[in-house]
């Protein structure tokens, strides 16, 4: 490259603000063809927020953008499409009930008429050219996470980006798939592409990026070139500021009385699926997300009903488990989708304390609000939800205290069977230690499944590991058992490693 | 029934049929842009009479049918405002519009009842009239009737084969993601509402320039609910919406010759038929797991960007 | 410089009264503007709509009177808004009701007050009860809109009604007319004092209170606040979503057939198609005004009494028509519907770039 | 010297150009009198609110009150015993209070001579009725149309579709379509729209219309209009209640006081029939002829009228049965 040409980006002096939450603050960036650049932070270092001020979703408070020299303002992700630059987002943004075809031209301005077919040759064309594997006739509704990812490469390639902004694009992907996805992006910038790579995976930074640059609080704290860094160690110090440690002591608690029952579960893209929970210990359930991890939690929660099989939950049919109405010492379940599912936004924290724990605070057909309202700020206090203001609404909080809440609640219940899934999602540091703390302490009084995409949180809380693929239970082992531990990555992509003569599912000791 | 009477049955059919296929065609478009419009009994009005004053003053039917779609399309737009600009709830914007174009209308439209205007007459299709029973059922009726024709399969046409047909689509079905491929949602959203307010003003005009000559207050005596209901018939596919229009159009003149025929039935009940009817329509397509196929963000707002 | 808008994090407090305010001063304003154009007086106009409304205790009374169907009728409508079900029946509900203590008026003339009256309440809210239960059951069934059902059932309603008092239970002393014969005294509802008010006032309060507490205070009414918030988490919190709709809808229909029994009871006497008057339109319109809270809707449905009452001294004195009254109607909604972004959003300059 | 006040309590908008329109343009027939004062209120409904709007027209001194729908009567009640000086009339009702006076008009004399001139216009002996609700003003004006028609046609046919709308034009249009298609070769109406003239017209059949000259809607198929003319009564009243003169009583005019008349009928009425259809008028405005005459049998052949009798005003407010040769119910 020319010195002195300018870079193909360059942001200048980007500042950004949500409500009360400063998300960028004065960022800076050169992005350069035929690299690649990672951009590694924090959950909500900001990171999504400056990529979707690129790619003209957000508009930027204060600061501009350069392409190729030249200022540019874009009112919209049109702009940013016309100025090559293209985005893959973290939650895909795809139309579910169009096809694969449709969405790759979704948006494109040449030609008025959209014939099905035509669309769909060019677009069996494009993957055939960059080796993408895709039925471009399959309504996007109908794929996996893999497949929808390679919808919306398809969707840059149509458009000819020459910056391709990738959102934590492997956390949806098996290794096999993220190798895949590594090739193409090399592909990419050997065509002079250049790619932004957003990633919590170090290993995965350092094994593709050019450069670095590590937000912090809405701030760049630092520049690097790939080549410089030595460890993984080096860049996690480097991106939280302090040293991580992360490793939290536990202690043994013996296992006792069965307390969950899985056996031959299917439908629902469940394919016979079999484990047993005792009370004492943590499964961790491991995958990556869209491989039946869902169904499996919304049947034993009772949201859905379960096809084939059976279900036992202390000791009771699913069926008669979930006609009852015991709010108390039964099932907690820590949704995911904390703003979503566990709590209803515009209701104050009293109002949703109560939301699981209402049976509790009934007396005839009057619900004593009063008592409600001292226990859950004791609890505020407990739990250190801040602020510890129980007449705040729920959507006033942050992702983490929200957590906290919707865990004081839950543990409040005294259950005796905790499913929890990605319970430390979005939550820094501390948070992630107490949250992790708690767990570990309900298991004395408790089962817990716990679900997570965060294979290092399985391996530091699990007394037993379950491997998801595709609906079904590849295998489950300790985390001690290094060999087994070791291909856990085959097992994610579905291989069924050659070496292991045991059956998947290994009923626990 | 005798044979003539089946088919002339079948040509009121039509021709009743007529209005609330427009309302149904714009309805549909609005809501294929994800934007519910329950205001199509007033936006009906207001294109009924803008479309009357306009043929009467101006002596030319199709400014009268232009006009009609205008303010349809002006009315529609205060829908727009309250609920793409202000974020307004759709539903209460929608049933807020009928009270206001009904209002407006009798306001302004007081002073031309009991007056005659000029409007479309019947122009049998040479040829094609002249086709046994169908030439009847279909072929000689007004233009308007004919234009209809035309627009169900163009708007299918174009909600399937063109480029701006799919990003409306798009934009009712997933508005980020359509706003992250560059397209302008609020545009389209725009567009949604006030090409379906000019149907619906069409299907107003039709009212008062072609089924009769006359204004009233009132003049779409409910026509516009039976349509909002029917695009749930037609799972928002324009094709189904001739069917569904005639349907009812046919009910309604059914009932009637029933009546003219010397039924000893309350005429109570049978001025139920068309109600009942959309009731067990819609009961029909839920029972057949096709009820919804909503566009997945119809009726939720877009918020102002940041 | 450009405008920025920006989601509130605090939700307005008092500041949501001025926002109502605002908006209704902004139609007042457009109404006032519309009366000029036709060549009236628009201030003497609104002045005389106020003074027509609220302007002297024969108003009062009369804005009294015509608020307590409304104020029903909203109420249950409100009840099953908060479910976010769009009951949109009210008015069929309300026919229902009048038929159902029509029924009970004429089946047993002989009973004594004190057994006709509440048989005639309990025949009315069974009868309403039921026309909002169909919608209801067909939505937890079927998955059908509730919307269009509820619509459609206002129609059938009336002609149901329509199809009694032009057969079965008409007058013979009516001179054909499509009328009941008039209740029997025990049917009838007093009049409290001298005033034209009757009794049916208290039971308005009655409901009122008796909503506001339940909404407020029970389990229920907290489970019926928590699943129309977020419909998702009602079903991660196993709140028991299939009863409370129908609940909701009994709620509802039970509430406008009160109104349509009073109508019958308390105003005309007797069953007759004019009992019609579009109070179950105007109880959506109350609804949402007031934000689905019943102290509001109080208020509210006084205001689109008023609104109604005050248009015909409007139509007396400046010989305005009746559509005005309409006009008002739906611009009050809009401007405060539109007028309620400002409750949830801030307008700011977004700051020069180079700043 | 004092204006007298009027107010006017109308059912339905006077837009309608029916019913309140006809009453309203008796209104401004007495609003241009000198020392007259007029004001109204449109789309009353009856019950609660027209006891209201009663009440305040009295409550603001208005000298005379007319009501005019039939289900005022009540309230309009009501409200006179508590206003013994205000002067009430109802119009279409039966009852009297000392200030409450009723009146009405013979609108079925009028539509017995279009009957007559339906009965002589038609080929195939089907003449089409559009009506609106099935009360008794209707009704009669149905009766005396088909006894009209048969007194020119005996074995003529009356169809009767209901269309419970008073002003529709669309839907009024497509009732008489429906009317046509059965065999209709004349169309009548009882319905202020004149959606059923131009079916008429369109279908290449005859019309007759109702409340105005509907000739400018169809001037290939109007023959003839029964009308309303309101004014002059009105008219009187105000003068009556000026000097004083004013009872209570039930006045139940007809064509000889010109409230109820015929329109000019058009040139597609032969000059012979025009001439009978005159004659029969001449008969009943001097009073020699009635139209409910005796015998007059219903539908089912039951003798309602018996022979020689001529019905009363009690029977003929409240009449809810068809004559013989009507086809439709009365429900
Ligand atoms: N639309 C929004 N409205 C309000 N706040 C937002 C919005 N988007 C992001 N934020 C906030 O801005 C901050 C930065 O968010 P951003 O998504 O950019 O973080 P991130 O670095 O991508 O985090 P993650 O690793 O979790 O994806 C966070 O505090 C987040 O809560
Ligand atoms: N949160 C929800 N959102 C949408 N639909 C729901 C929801 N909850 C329940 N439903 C639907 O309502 C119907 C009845 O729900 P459900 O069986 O949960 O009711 P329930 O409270 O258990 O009532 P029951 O007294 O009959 O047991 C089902 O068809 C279900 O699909
Ligand atoms: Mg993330
Ligand atoms: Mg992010």
């Amino acid at each position: 490259m020319p010195a002195g040409a300018p870079p193909m980006i360059r942001l200048e002096g980007i500042s950004k603000s949500f409500g009360t939450v400063q998300a960028n603050r004065d960022i800076s960036l050169d992005i350069r063809g035929g690299r690649v650049k990672a951009l590694l932070g924090e959950n909500g270092a900001g990171k999504s927020t400056l990529m979707s001020i690129l790619a003209g979703r957000y508009q930027p408070d204060r600061g501009l953008i350069r392409v190729d020299g030249r200022e540019v303002r874009f009112a919209g992700a049109k702009d940013a499409i016309r100025a090559g630059i293209g985005m893959v987002y973290q939650h895909f943004m795809l139309v579910a009930a169009m096809s694969v075809a449709e969405n790759v031209f979704l948006g494109q301005s040449q030609g008025f008429w959209r014939t099905p077919r035509t669309l769909e040759a060019r677009v069996q064309a494009l993957a055939e050219r960059f080796g993408l594997e895709i039925d471009p006739a399959a309504r996007v509704s109908e794929l996996s996470m893999g497949e929808k990812q390679r919808v919306e490469i398809l969707k840059l390639l149509q458009r000819e980006s020459r910056v391709l902004i990738f959102d934590e694009p492997t956390a949806v992907l098996t290794p096999r798939e993220t190798n895949q996805l590594f090739t193409a992006l090399r592909q990419m910038t050997r065509q002079n592409k250049a790619i932004v790579f957003i990633s919590h995976k170090l290993n995965e930074v350092m094994a593709v990026a050019d450069e670095i640059a590590i937000l912090r609080k809405g701030r760049i704290v630092d520049e690097l070139a790939a080549e410089t860094v030595s460890s993984r160690a080096e860049l996690a110090t480097r991106m939280v500021g302090r040293e991580v440690l992360l490793e939290i002591s536990r202690t043994e608690v013996a296992h006792r009385q069965v307390v969950l029952r899985v056996a031959g579960l299917s439908g629902r893209n469940l394919k016979n699926v079999d484990f047993t929970l005792r009370q004492g210990e943590i499964l961790g359930i491991v995958g990556v997300a869209g491989n039946g991890q869902k169904p499996l939690v919304e049947t034993l929660c009772g949201l859905s009903r379960p096809e084939q099989g059976t279900v036992r939950i202390l000791g009771q049919s699913w069926k008669d488990f979930f006609a009852r109405d015991v709010w108390a010492g039964a099932l907690s379940y820590i949704p995911e989708d904390r703003q979503g599912l566990a709590t209803c936004g515009n209701l104050d924290l009293v109002d949703n304390f109560l939301l699981t724990t209402r049976n509790g605070f009934t007396r005839g057909p009057w619900l004593q609000k009063d008592r409600a309202e001292r226990k859950i700020a004791a609890l505020a206090l407990d739990f250190g939800i801040q602020p510890p203001d129980v007449k705040a609404l729920a959507r006033q909080l942050s992702g983490g205290n929200l957590q906290k809440m919707v865990l004081a609640r839950e543990f409040f219940r005294r259950p005796r069977l905790i499913i929890a899934e990605q319970p430390t999602q979005g939550l820094d540091i501390a948070a992630i230690e107490d949250v992790w703390q708690l767990l570990l302490r309900a298991r004395e009084k408790a089962g817990v499944l716990l679900v997570t995409g965060d294979l290092s949180e399985a391996l530091a809380l699990s007394d037993r590991i379950a491997v998801m693929f595709d609906g079904r239970i590849m295998d489950i082992f300790a985390p001690s058992d290094g060999p087994r531990l070791a291909q856990i990555g085959l097992l994610m992509a579905g291989i069924q490693p050659a070496a292991t003569t045991e059956p998947a599912s290994v009923p626990p000791a | 029934m005798t044979p003539e009477l089946t088919i002339a049955l079948l040509a009121a059919a039509v021709q009743s049929g007529t209005p609330i296929l427009y309302a149904t065609l714009g309805e549909i478009f609005t809501e294929r842009a994800g934007v519910l419009n329950l205001g199509v009994e007033g936006i009906m009005l207001i294109g009924a009479l803008a479309g009357f004053i306009v043929a009467k003053t101006t002596g030319v039917p199709v400014y009268g049918l232009l006009a009609g779609g205008l303010c349809g399309a002006l009315l529609a737009a205060v829908h727009g405002l309250v609920c793409l600009v202000f974020q307004g709830n759709q539903v209460v914007s929608g049933l807020a519009l009928t009270i206001l174009g009904t209002g407006l209308s009798s306001f302004w439209g007081t002073a031309f009842i009991g007056q005659r205007t000029v409007g479309f007459e019947k122009l049998p299709l040479p040829l094609l009239s002249e086709i046994p029973v169908l030439g009847e059922i279909f072929f000689q009726h007004d233009p308007l009737i004919y234009l209809s024709y035309l627009l169900a399969p163009l708007m299918w046409a174009f909600l399937r084969y063109t480029r701006w047909g799919l990003g409306l689509r798009a934009v009712g079905e997933t508005p980020a993601a359509a706003a992250a491929a560059g397209l302008r949602v609020l545009a389209y959203r725009w567009a949604g509402v006030l090409v379906g307010g000019v149907l619906m003003g069409f299907g107003g005009a039709y009212l008062s320039l072609a089924y009769t000559h006359l204004w009233t207050n009132g003049l779409s005596a409910g026509r516009g609910w039976i349509a909002v209901a029917l695009v749930i018939f037609t799972f928002w596919r324009p094709g189904r919406a001739i069917l569904g229009a005639y349907l009812f159009g046919g009910v309604m003149a059914f009932q009637l010759r029933l009546q003219a025929m010397g039924t000893t039935l309350p005429s109570s009940l049978l001025l139920m038929l068309p109600y009942g009817l959309t009731i067990a329509v819609l009961v029909f397509s839920s029972w057949r797991g096709r009820g919804s196929e909503a566009p997945a963000a119809l009726g939720v707002n877009i918020e102002p960007r940041e | 410089m450009r405008l920025r808008v920006t989601k509130r994090q605090e939700p307005l407090g008092w500041g949501a009264c001025l926002v109502f305010f605002g908006a209704l001063a902004f139609s007042l304003a457009v109404s006032a503007a519309l009366l000029a154009l036709q060549g009236k007086p628009a201030f003497i106009g609104i002045r005389l709509l106020f003074e027509g409304a609220f302007g002297s205790r024969w108003a009062l009374e009369d804005c009294l009177l015509k608020a307590v169907p409304i104020f029903l009728c909203a109420l249950g409508v409100a009840v099953a808004f908060r479910l976010q079900i769009w009951n949109l029946g009210a008015e069929g509900q309300f026919a229902l009701g009048a038929i159902g203590a029509s029924w009970a008026a004429l089946t047993f003339p002989a009973l004594p007050g004190s057994y006709l009256l509440p048989l005639m309440f309990l025949a009315a809210a069974l009868a309403g009860g039921l026309w909002g239960l169909v919608p209801a059951v067909l939505k937890l069934g079927l998955r059908v809109n509730e919307i269009i059902v509820t619509l459609m059932l206002n129609y059938i309603g009336i002609l149901i009604l329509e199809y009694k008092v032009y057969g079965a239970w008409k007058d013979p002393g009516s001179f054909g007319f499509p009328m009941t014969r008039e209740f029997p005294a025990a049917a009838i509802v007093g009049n409290i004092g001298a005033t034209r008010l009757n009794w049916g006032l208290l039971v308005c309060l009655g409901c009122g209170a008796a909503i506001a507490l339940f909404l407020d205070r029970t389990r229920l009414g907290y489970e019926l606040k928590a699943s129309g918030e977020n419909i998702r988490a009602a079903r991660y919190a196993r709140l028991p979503y299939g009863r409370l709709v129908l609940l909701v809808m009994a709620l509802s229909g039970a509430l406008a057939g009160w109104a349509g029994c009073l109508e019958a009871s308390g105003s005309l006497h007797r069953l007759q198609p004019t009992i019609m008057a579009g109070y179950g339109y105007t109880a959506i319109v109350v609804a949402w005004l007031a934000r689905l809270n019943p102290l509001n809707i109080g208020i509210a449905a006084l205001l689109l009494a008023g609104l109604r009452v005050g248009v015909e001294n409007l139509q007396l004195d400046l010989q305005v028509p009746a559509a005005f009254g309409q006009i008002m109607e739906g611009l009050i909604l809009l401007t405060v519907l539109a007028g309620n972004f400002f409750k949830d959003y801030r307008l700011r300059w977004r700051e020069p770039d180079d700043a | 010297e004092k204006e007298l006040k009027v107010g006017f309590v109308y059912v339905s908008p006077i837009g309608d150009a029916g019913w309140s329109y006809a009453h309203d343009l008796g209104r401004q027939h007495i609003a241009a009198l000198p020392g007259v004062q007029t004001a109204y209120v449109e789309a009353v409904p009856e019950g609660a609110d027209a006891e209201r709007v009663i009440l305040n027209m009295a409550r603001k001194n208005f000298d005379v009150i007319f009501a005019t729908s039939f289900g005022y009567m009540d309230p309009m009640l009501k409200v006179a015993k508590q206003f013994p000086k205000t002067v009430f009339m109802h119009c279409s009702g039966f009852k009297l209070h000392q200030n409450m006076g009723n009146y009405f008009g013979r609108m079925y004399q009028a539509r017995y001579l279009s009957g007559m001139v339906a009965g002589a216009m038609t080929q195939k002996k089907i003449l089409g009725y559009v009506a609106a609700f099935p009360i008794p003003e209707v009704i009669r004006g149905i009766n005396a149309f088909t006894l009209g028609a048969q007194a020119v046609a005996p074995d003529v046919q009356v169809r009767v579709v209901w269309t419970k709308t008073w002003y529709d034009p669309a839907t009024e249009k497509e009732a008489a379509k429906s009317l046509l298609d059965v065999g209709a070769d004349v169309i009548a109406q009882h319905q202020d729209s004149p959606g059923p003239q131009e079916a008429a017209q369109e279908a290449g059949a005859y019309a007759i219309g109702y409340n105005s000259d509907m000739t400018a809607f169809a001037p290939k198929a109007h023959l003839v209009a029964p009308v309303w003319n309101w004014g002059p009564f009105y008219e009187q009243i105000a003068n009556e209640v000026r000097d004083g003169s004013w009872k209570s009583r039930s006045d139940w005019y007809g064509m000889e006081k010109g409230i109820v008349a015929l329109s000019p009928m058009t040139d597609l009425v032969p000059r012979t029939v025009q001439d009978m259809v005159l004659a029969k008028k001449a008969e009943i405005v001097a009073g020699t002829a009635t139209v409910f005459k005796g015998p007059v049998s219903d539908q089912t052949g039951t003798l309602r009228i018996a022979a020689g009798e001529s019905a009363s005003d009690e029977a003929l407010l409240g009449m809810n049965w068809f004559v013989q040769g009507v086809v439709g119910t009365t429900e």
